[in-house]
């Protein structure tokens, strides 16, 4: 598989996740954290979820990447339904429909470069000889040529995130779930980063679900923005955005329509 | 570059091999002026002396004492290398056995030799036996809460890509446990040879300990001592040993002294 | 620590947990006899360090010791010195499990496992006697203190050397009776064995005292040997929690009285220099005497100087 | 709520006291089908009873090992803080001291205990002077360790208003250093009660050690574990106790077991 | 002193640095961090430095705060010229003409909120009673108020933050440096504090010399932003703000000024 071959693709929406709530049994009670939550991503989309600190975002993203479970509602990926019962450990071995990053990066300290993009694949199954190889492939594309055999702490935060985001993608699923990928970097690097990210979104054809904090990383990348209310979660509103944006995706500069979804976002969220 | 770094290094030692030295040197100092007699407190210079005159016998009873210690050390590994995935793997036999690693703590050990010989005779088993009864407690721990420093989103990555319990634990959870694992394992070989020397002394056919009983039997202070400095030195050679250790099997564990601020 | 008082305060330490061999130290204590010579006297319990050693380091004034645990010592410069015998003749022999059959006379060692003390005489002691029964004198030898009566009632081991008055009484009281083949039986000097010990300095400083003290143990072990089982009684009512079984305090002070205690004349505690040479001699002669250096000694010492018979009673 | 709690400990060591009266079982019926004489291996049943039986002798011995310990423990502690805060206060001291805390855990106390004897007779120093060397070196390193935790932004914070070094030192080292301080105490704590036993067991005129000693002489096996079994009860019940002063000294620091998710 | 009697002020500019350069010496050579770094701060005014990662800014407040000295160059607090040479010890005890607030708040778990509050005024030999009495004053104003006794790891991010200002107002100067005050943020908290500070700076009369990496916070905040070079940081642009702002400073909302400013730094410190 070379670099720009494109990822397997089944036909269909990729990801549709109807009326899932969700509640976790504490010491004391029980704590609901999502509340009917309906959201469906188009292939190719790039969707954004912004919500307060806490609200169940990340719950919502282990229910997608197979590390929990719902307790009411459908979750279907690429045509595939997440059964809501049965042993965590039959239901685990049937996830990976969907590539997941977590919020910092994850690098294994005691792997190169080129053997932590190769994670997912190992974990599959697939050879290592011919992981290394596939992950070769998308090294230029990545920015990462040179870097196979460094480790990851001699990687700067922006060289890491891409590392991270090359192990999400070699897994060989081309709907990709990031969890505030950005959060941990500093916000020039961040802004960097979001061009960067957004470049290989529409080189690569990805369909992409993403976590975010910040109003404008959520407004500057995705075609949808869904901001969530405070826990338990559920869906405050949609905000739908054109592309090309008036002056099209050009990083540095701050559109209108933006500056608007900016706003309209900013009183969604503030006014609770 | 190198000798720089060999500079450096002495420069860190220093204080410390001054400190001895003065400490060597007051002791040298008493012994002579105070005129003590040698079966009470004999000069340094005479425990190094005798030391070196009865060194062929020293190096007997020394390499008896750390092939003892090895095997007992090798034991230890297999053993706490297994509990501790048993406990990795099984919640709650954890709650049952650390208890029973700490309770190991506060067995004396005085006491249980001398009936470990009575039980298991007095081959290399009861001494191996002391040595684990020593070291179990801290390499078990330190394995054990090593597993547990594993990150849940490094995990959660993993489950989230189909990883098996397994390729969780010997993938992430094995090499995240190390600097741990190395930590515990520095304070399990010190404890080991001073557990062998231990078993030694309540019973033995030869091993530093066993000479160290019959030279204070003999009223041979000095030789104790040079038996104690011995026994010193190879718990510091073990130690400096696992650095070595550490440096191939985990070599990300250890600091390169690289400036990282940039 | 030290003791810089007036001397009228004694301290003795003992060799072991309380055994006959102390008999005669408790009877002086029960019977008033360090009251009357005026003396208050602490006992320091064994506790893994020699009495000899503590001796030389000032911290006991009197203590039980060994035949040749007290020449060693002097040898190597230790300030102490033997004052009074407590035994006569050896209390302890090679012990063998009787039930062994193999093992009919000490040439049959050749080649099997000694379990012992560590002390330094044992071996020689052993390839002596073997040998003058015709053996090489080559066996195995492992140090397990306590332990080696459980080794050798195991199997592990095949010879021990128990003090057969006392281990020894206790083996058969137990169902696990022992063989003993006696040193003196092959060929090697007959010893004081069990012997009281004095510092060197301490006596010298307090030369009354020290006499008030011999001559009072003596008398309390004089008591012994005469009254054996009303000895044993308070061997054993001065040591509760220690001394469980009657029978065997009895039966080994019986032993110990009628045996080893007294000499020729019915008088216990004499040294003379005969005696005291024969066994110091095959301990030089086996050069197990090195100086404070470790140097073998060269030159036999004047045994003389070993002992002393002045704070006995004339 | 107050009993929910309970509840909650109690099922937490369960599995620990179920695996421990499993083996107390098996070794009775191990005893009695076997029929191994008890100077050998006795039943834990005969151990308890000769031990309920002897009981006020062992609480004689014990509390003797009790208070040397306490007081062995005191001075580690006044010495400890001392030189640890030396080497906070002066870095180079830090470079001398280090190596000859880890030196002093290599040192075989089963030697060093009859020479502490030797020097310093059967009083109360050379037991302390052994519960020191042994509970010294956790100790001090601990705190030595707890004081390095501080963050330099915290330090900077106090510099810049104009914080001297002292202030710096008891304003935000000192109970910086506090978590790592009572884990090292902990450990420290569990190490003294077997140094005393250990340095009773070579000399004292009361005590555990002495004690075990005595009894090991006898063939009183069942006493002997009788009193491994005190001595085991009295570390945890220290161990135990740590948890308390903890609690009243720095109660910052006690996990409050408050569910801290939200 | 009541929570609204002004600050000690003394005339004059409360701060000016003039051609001050620094660097550190490490085991292999010089690095050069400030080179001929010159920056007025007129008395009330809100002042942000935004700059690369690494590029000194940290090392600049601490030659501000005291911490450090440069190498040549003038600094020049409330009329005292710091000195470049002497003992550090001596240096030292000079500080604390401005207040210092970290990164992260730095609140002790030992200490409640008013003993956290309290601590400068103690290093500074204030005596318990009194400090707290003059801590107590100022909780109203920081909304903390009730919260007292509480201890800091029951506050959330935001109000921790606030104490740790409180802190900082307390060590009883008005030039206020902080260095990245709201990093540890997420970002809907971290626009809510950034209203509040702005309005306690308004109220207060307080001059602040503000860190950041978030050029939108630099811009929504202050009256000057200082762009720096990456390291050895150096004045690369300043960018002057007009107040009121198009619609004065209204949180939520995103005004052409502001807008051209961002686009302004975004470009200064994107093509380096
Ligand atoms: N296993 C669990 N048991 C109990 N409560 C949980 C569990 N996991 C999460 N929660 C609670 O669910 C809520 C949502 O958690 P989640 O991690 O999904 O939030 P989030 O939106 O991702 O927050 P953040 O933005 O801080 O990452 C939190 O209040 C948390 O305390
Ligand atoms: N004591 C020191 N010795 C050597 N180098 C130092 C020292 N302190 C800081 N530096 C170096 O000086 C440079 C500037 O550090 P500084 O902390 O001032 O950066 P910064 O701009 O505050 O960065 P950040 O935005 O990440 O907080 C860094 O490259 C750092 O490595
Ligand atoms: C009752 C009794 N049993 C054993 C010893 C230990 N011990 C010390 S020296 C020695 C050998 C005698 O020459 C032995 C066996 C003792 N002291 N008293
Ligand atoms: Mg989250
Ligand atoms: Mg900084």
């Amino acid at each position: 598989m070379s670099a720009n071959t494109p990822l397997r693709s089944a036909p269909g929406l990729p990801l549709k996740i109807s009326n899932v709530s969700k509640s976790f049994a504490t010491n004391r009670d029980v704590r609901p954290v999502l509340t009917d939550i309906s959201i469906t991503v188009n292939r190719g989309e790039f969707v954004s979820l912004i919500g307060p600190s806490g609200c169940g975002k990340s719950t919502l993203f282990n229910i997608l990447a197979g590390l929990d479970r719902a307790d009411s509602g459908e979750v279907v990926i690429d045509g595939v339904t997440l059964p809501l019962t049965g042993s965590a450990k039959r239901f685990r071995h049937r996830a990976a429909h969907c590539a997941y990053m977590p919020q910092d990066d994850v690098l294994f300290p005691w792997r190169t470069v080129l053997d932590n993009a190769i994670l997912g694949l190992q974990i599959a199954g697939t050879g290592r000889a011919e992981a290394r190889a596939r992950a070769r492939d998308l090294f230029p594309a990545f920015g990462l040529t040179g870097f196979e055999d460094a480790h990851p702490e001699h990687l700067s935060g922006g060289m890491r995130q891409r590392v991270a985001l090359l192990r999400t993608v070699l897994q060989g699923t081309n709907t990709l779930l990031l969890d505030e990928p950005f959060g941990a970097l500093d916000s020039l690097t961040r802004t960097d980063m979001q061009d960067w990210l957004h470049g290989m979104w529409r080189d690569m054809g990805w369909t992409i679900l993403l976590i975010t904090h910040d109003i404008r990383e959520a407004v500057r990348l995705s075609d949808r923005v869904i901001a969530l209310t405070p826990r338990p979660a559920s869906v405050r509103g949609i905000i739908e955005l054109s592309r090309p944006r008036g002056d099209g995706f050009e990083p540095s500069i701050t559109s209108q329509e933006m500056m608007r979804a900016e706003t309209t976002l900013t009183t969604l969220l503030h006014n609770t | 570059m190198d000798i720089s770094r060999a500079v450096r290094t002495v420069r860190r030692l220093l204080p410390a091999i001054l400190l001895g030295v003065l400490l060597l040197v007051g002791w040298e100092l008493y012994v002579r002026i105070s005129g003590v007699r040698p079966q009470i407190l004999p000069a340094p210079s005479r425990v190094f002396a005798q030391g070196i005159a009865h060194s062929s016998d020293l190096w007997r009873h020394a390499s008896a004492t750390l092939q003892v210690t090895l095997i007992g050390c090798s034991l230890t590994l297999i053993v706490s290398w297994l509990i501790a995935t048993a406990v990795d793997f099984i919640p709650w036999f954890r709650l049952s056995v650390t208890p029973f690693l700490v309770a190991s703590q506060t067995i004396p050990i005085v006491a249980i030799a001398p009936l470990m010989i009575i039980w298991f005779g007095f081959g290399t088993l009861p001494k191996v036996l002391v040595i684990i009864l020593v070291t179990f407690f801290p390499i078990t721990l330190g394995l054990i809460e090593g597993f547990l420093t594993t990150s849940p989103t490094a995990t959660a990555l993993l489950t989230s890509m189909g990883a098996s319990r397994w390729q969780i634990f010997y993938r992430l959870r094995v090499p995240q446990a190390m600097p741990r694992f190395f930590t515990s394992l520095r304070i399990g070989v010190t404890y080991a040879v001073v557990g062998a020397i231990f078993a030694e002394y309540v019973g033995a056919r030869a091993g530093l300990g066993l000479y160290m009983s019959a030279q204070k039997n003999s009223f041979r202070t000095d030789l104790v001592l040079a038996a104690v400095a011995l026994t010193a030195l190879m718990s510091v050679a073990l130690f400096l040993f696992t650095y070595l250790v550490q440096r191939i099997v985990a070599p990300w564990t250890v600091v390169t002294g690289k400036d990282t601020r940039g | 620590e030290e003791n810089d008082g007036d001397g009228s305060t004694v301290r003795f330490a003992l060799d072991w947990t309380p055994n006959t061999n102390h008999t005669g130290f408790y009877v002086a204590q029960e019977k008033g006899y360090f009251a009357d010579a005026g003396l208050t006297v602490e006992t320091i319990d064994y506790n893994n360090v020699l009495p000899d050693t503590l001796l030389d380091a000032g911290h006991a004034d009197f203590g039980v010791s060994f035949h040749d645990a007290s020449t060693l010592a002097q040898a190597s410069g230790a300030r102490v010195v033997t004052v009074m015998a407590v035994l006569q003749n050896w209390a302890s022999a090679i012990g063998i499990a009787a039930n062994n059959t193999s093992i009919t006379r000490p040439a049959d060692l050749d080649g099997t496992t000694y379990a012992g003390f560590g002390e330094p005489a044992e071996i020689p002691l052993l390839t002596q006697v073997i040998k003058n029964d015709g053996g090489t004198g080559e066996f195995d030898s492992v140090v397990l203190g306590t332990q080696s009566y459980e080794a050798l009632y195991s199997g592990d081991a095949d010879f021990v050397i128990p003090f057969f008055t006392w281990e020894g009484v206790e083996a058969e009281r137990r169902g696990t009776p022992m063989t003993y083949f006696r040193f003196t039986d092959y060929g090697v000097p007959s010893a004081y064995s069990v012997v009281i010990n004095a510092s060197r300095d301490w006596a010298d400083a307090h030369p009354a005292e020290s006499a008030a003290f011999v001559q009072a143990l003596q008398k309390g072990y004089q008591y012994a040997a005469e009254h054996p089982d009303e000895a044993a009684d308070i061997l054993l009512e001065a040591n509760p929690d220690l001394l469980t079984d009657e029978k065997i305090v009895h039966e080994s002070q019986r032993l110990l009285s009628s045996t080893l205690m007294m000499d020729a004349q019915g008088t216990v505690g004499t040294l003379e220099s005969e005696r005291w040479a024969g066994y110091a001699n095959f301990l030089f002669d086996n050069k197990l005497l090195s100086d404070a250096d470790g140097n073998p000694l060269a030159e036999r010492p004047d045994w003389d100087t070993y002992f002393t018979n002045k704070y006995l009673a004339d």
